[in-house]
């Protein structure tokens, strides 16, 4: 279950994405097909399916973990080092390191992480335009929690 | 008592010392790494600090990481379980140093009793009787061989860095010793930055005896009787029990005093456990001191009543020592079996996976401590504890049958997933353990039918965890067969000097 | 010891007496109905018969069926566990005849105890206080009213052949008592095939403490301290502890020899135990005696470590008791939850189901006692008790906090799956509770915080299972208010004539 | 999930998904197909399908429930009516009640089964041709346990 994909990691992705087209294709599918290289994954319905995964869901009484402010949706996101507390600017009443509507270049500062009176700054690990700033300034980050969102570049940016 | 504790663990001794900090009304942070996100303490934890990815130097290892979770979350103490920071000074310095309490003993008695030698010579003073051998660290081979043809073969050559199973090599004859030697050396420089080793005599057939010490901040200790860990393999406990079976109640008597007062000699606080080597004379030898919490307390909290991780809690906040010496009163006999991940019939190779089954067992004085659950991915990151099944009945017998009633019920299972229960209930079948006459030669008897038993080297150290707790039952030899004295040197240099970096 | 059992039961206390038969190298037969045919106590066993459909009546009350599954398998013995025929001394006698050991006393000393007059008359004679009220039966209306103005409202009309909760009408005024008299004894007849019925004053404030006691075929008895069972809900139990709280050590004491006195008496053997309602001055008034393993046997098993299915086996095998009354040495506090699968919210209505998540506590002194697991079909044909979590602690209030915590990391979820944990946590915050000083009328204060309680009337009887272990707490007056002599009639046929049918 | 994923491995993998995606996606599923690499793992349902208990059962590590001689297959039985002893013949030495390629009537009595010293008859639920007899004469039965298989009438037979 280490590092590289396995054909165990690629069934995984290939079921999730079944049922994940499944739950959010309207009307009753027939037959779905996957495939990953060597890695084929394919179900066929007899009659119309209903869509059964949401009611999985809502019955799930397990308290979701307490992720706090991941980001909902795919979109590229800048993610703190380490766990700390995050900054916008270089320093009180500075102006912040970027800005909605901002486009960073690989490698630019974000943001600081403070922690234990270390300043970490965050760079971005790929080129975009800032789109959500997901943590207010002087707020605690845990390690790994994404900080801003960025749309990536399209011809007009770049 | 506090308000909020942050547990810097993971596992079942995370969520043992959650289910303390509930009983006690604590409010609990687990910090955790990004592979234990789904983990069962993380999801009972009232909050919880995600602090770095799944590697442990990064996470669980994570000193200052962990403290700016704490600072971030407001806990007044870290609990550091066992593994990982448990018995790091410099960690318990910090603590002290960014305004926490470390549930543990104070950073320079952590310090003094990490070396070995210090511990050694420390105990010495308090009057505990140290092994026969060598404790004096020798800076070359020759060194080495004289010590070695002093004491006898086979011999042991010990990191002073080491501990827990860690940096030892068994040695036969003098023809093995110089590359033993610098093998040794050269490993302990890479795990522990501190390359001085010395040499003891090993002894394979000796009972691995251990008591269980529980002293305060102010002065006053009690002994909470004793645990046999004989059953080993390469120095890994795998069933432990309380109290000692079949040694002579004069001789579990003076083992708990001679402990006891050795801790308390040093200025020990907390919840320790004391060491020993017990010879077929049930002649005692001193052999470490571990300052944290052990993966087999169970056994000893089933034989006492006494919550270990409570009073740990109650004492590092301060309150005197809750029970005193006369209410400690042992009932019956307890014995806990370790369920790890690994393929018995593989060399015992780590053997993870998802859990698509798992049902523990229960009924009757039985306890099951487990992070496991139906989907648990047990993760290849981290150690191999998967489970600890501890019983308890009246008598000896009574306990072993229970248990073996209970692992042969624990259902696990899952793809390329094994478990160590199949070579447990050997054990438990084996005539000289059930009547507690075995050794730590035990296993490798079990392993190895036939006469010569090679005895293995531990393993290479893996990332904290359990593996952390593993144990140090090798060294130690009988008096000398010749009924020479034997040799036992005491460390010129002073605690600091030896500190454990 | 016998070589092989036959286990006549379902669910828990099926596992729990198959687990105390591996414990003592008994082979197990397990009989079950078709609904069962995947439960856990089948998957364990070690032979099993499929004995008839999903009702109770065809399948685990059918006592031919199961002594025929006993002949083809060869089991020696039978082992009842509670509810069902635990307690049917016919089916004691059909064990007889067809050469099997029925574990529990003798048929003859079933048949007396079953009938509650009957029962009474004899601990009467034993010395035991009796309660104050009518225990002859009434044969009009116009007799139950005059009984009822003797001892004075609330009273309640049982059932003779009733118990366990089962055929009583609680009455609060001369004008209800005709309808609510005709009606007990309609039920009667049906339930029973007996419609015989007696009036006693209700006395809803009271504590039931229960006494366990274990006696050989050969004239020994001990007791094993006392249970208080005072959390109830329409005679089921909820909460149980052990040793009953906040009482003297002088009542308490009182009680268990009063107790062990009557059950020798009647030539008691085997796990019994009698039931009493003790008042605000402490006063005990004996209530009844039960022939078999309680629900709520694993408290007294924590607090005296002594394994009572396992001393049913060696009493039913022949074996002198094990056990000298010192012996028995009480320790700390144990508590109880029954998990049933019902909705707190919707009148504990049954709310069985899957069960897609399920995963019971663990950790230090917490035993659970459950058939359940992932994927596990919670039946409607039978008894809604799913799990009992018991724990212990040095202390009452720490062994409440320890419940609180186990029940609070109890999780269980299905579609349509509810549980009394919720119900029961929120017993544990009760002040009263947490005082020791509850009577049986706390979970109608809960549950109706105004001032006028409406006593409900038992539920009608379910099929078997735990269900017949409810019990019944309900009668019983204190000293009449005016200062005259309470009446105790004792009724004039003899045992056989009372023979419950 | 260590070392070598041996095709065995793979076709666990390939079951387990198979199951789980049966037993998450609503509806009546008529094909399941799944590869890896060399492995394949293809199932039809014949007609409406139940939710999968085949694969289901296939991959269940726990030990079986111990569950003595219930026919494999669908085709009509006749099953004890309780727990006893099965015999073919109405006494020791007299000819089977019934015997393989026999026609049995609804209610005609094809053997009995003793228990507690009664003779409890069995008989037919329905017409069909004995095909099989599922136990030996004077064997144990458990409750419900098939006894003997019947196919039904064709025409021909009527």
């Amino acid at each position: 279950m280490s590092a590289d994909t396995g054909p165990e990691e690629v069934l995984d992705g290939l079921s999730r994405h079944a049922r994940k087209l499944v739950a959010e294709l309207a009307g009753p599918v027939r037959r779905v097909r996957l495939r990953s290289g060597e890695t084929v994954l394919e179900v066929e319905w007899h009659g119309p399916a209903r869509p059964a995964p949401a009611p999985r869901a809502e019955a799930e009484p397990v308290p979701a973990p307490q992720v706090q402010g991941v980001a909902a949706t795919d979109r590229p996101v800048v993610r703190a080092p380490v766990v700390g507390t995050f900054y916008r600017s270089p320093e009180p009443g500075a102006a912040p390191f970027v800005a909605v509507g901002d486009v960073v270049r690989p490698g630019q500062v974000i943001g600081i992480v403070e922690a234990m009176k270390l300043m970490n700054e965050v760079t971005a690990g790929q080129a975009g335009r800032v789109v959500e700033v997901l943590v207010e300034d002087g707020k605690p980050v845990e390690y790994d929690q994404p900080l801003i969102a960025l749309e990536p570049l399209t011809g007009r940016d770049a | 008592m506090f308000d909020k504790v942050l547990i810097a663990n993971r596992g079942e001794i995370a969520l043992r010392v959650l289910r303390a900090c509930r009983e006690l009304g604590v409010r609990t942070v687990v910090v955790h790494s990004s592979a234990d996100a789904d983990s069962l303490p993380v999801r009972l934890a009232d909050e919880t600090v995600r602090i770095g990815p799944a590697a442990s130097r990064q996470s669980y290892l994570n000193a200052a990481a962990i403290v700016e979770a704490a600072r971030q979350t407001g806990a007044q103490a870290v609990h550091p379980g066992y593994g990982f920071l448990s018995e790091d000074a410099d960690f318990a310095e910090i603590c002290a140093e960014n305004g926490l309490t470390f549930v543990g003993p104070p950073p320079q008695v952590m310090a003094a009793l990490a070396d070995k030698s210090t511990a050694r010579a420390l105990m010495s003073r308090a009057g505990l009787p140290l092994p026969p051998g060598s404790v004096r660290t020798l800076p070359t081979a020759a060194d080495a061989l004289d010590v070695a043809a002093e004491v006898g073969y086979p011999v042991i050559v010990k990191a002073a860095a080491g501990g827990g199973g860690r940096g030892m090599t068994v040695v036969r004859s003098a023809a093995e010793l110089p590359r033993a030697y610098a093998r040794t050396r050269a490993a302990a420089q890479v795990a522990f930055g501190d390359d001085r080793v010395y040499v003891e005599r090993y002894l394979a057939d000796a009972r691995h005896v251990e008591v269980q010490v529980l002293c305060d901040g102010h002065g006053n200790g009690i002994h909470l009787g004793t645990r046999d860990c004989s059953v080993q393999r390469r120095h890994q406990k795998l069933i432990e029990e309380a109290p000692a079976p079949a040694l002579r109640p004069a001789t579990l008597d003076t083992l708990a005093e001679t402990a006891l007062r050795g801790a308390l000699s040093v200025g020990f606080t907390g919840a320790g456990t004391v060491e020993f080597l017990v010879d077929e004379a049930e002649r005692c030898h001193f052999l470490e001191i571990n300052c944290r919490i052990q993966v087999e307390h169970p056994v000893t909290e089933m034989v006492t009543g006494i919550d270990l991780v409570h009073e740990q809690l109650h004492v590092a906040a301060g309150t005197p020592l809750r029970w005193r010496q006369e209410d400690v009163r042992l009932r019956g006999v307890a014995v806990e079996c370790r369920v790890n991940v690994e393929d018995p019939d593989r060399d015992f190779a780590p053997a993870p996976g998802r859990l698509d089954h798992f049902r523990p067992p229960g009924g009757p004085f039985t306890r099951v401590d487990t992070h496991g659950h139906v989907g648990y991915l047990v993760s290849p990151h981290y150690d191999s504890l998967l489970a600890k099944v501890a019983v308890w009945a009246p008598d000896r017998d009574g306990a072993l049958d229970r248990l073996d009633r209970a692992l042969a019920e624990f259902e696990i299972a899952g793809p390329g997933v094994r478990t160590t229960i199949p070579f447990a209930r050997r054990v438990l079948r084996d005539a000289a353990f059930r009547a507690g006459r075995h050794t730590t030669g035990l296993v490798d008897r079990l392993l190895n039918p036939p006469a010569a038993v090679a005895v293995p080297v531990a393993a290479p150290p893996r990332d904290g965890g359990a593996d952390a707790d593993r144990t140090v039952p090798d060294i130690r030899a009988d008096a000398d067969p010749a009924g020479r004295t034997p040799v036992t040197a005491v460390p010129a240099a002073g605690p600091t000097a030896w500190r454990n970096p």
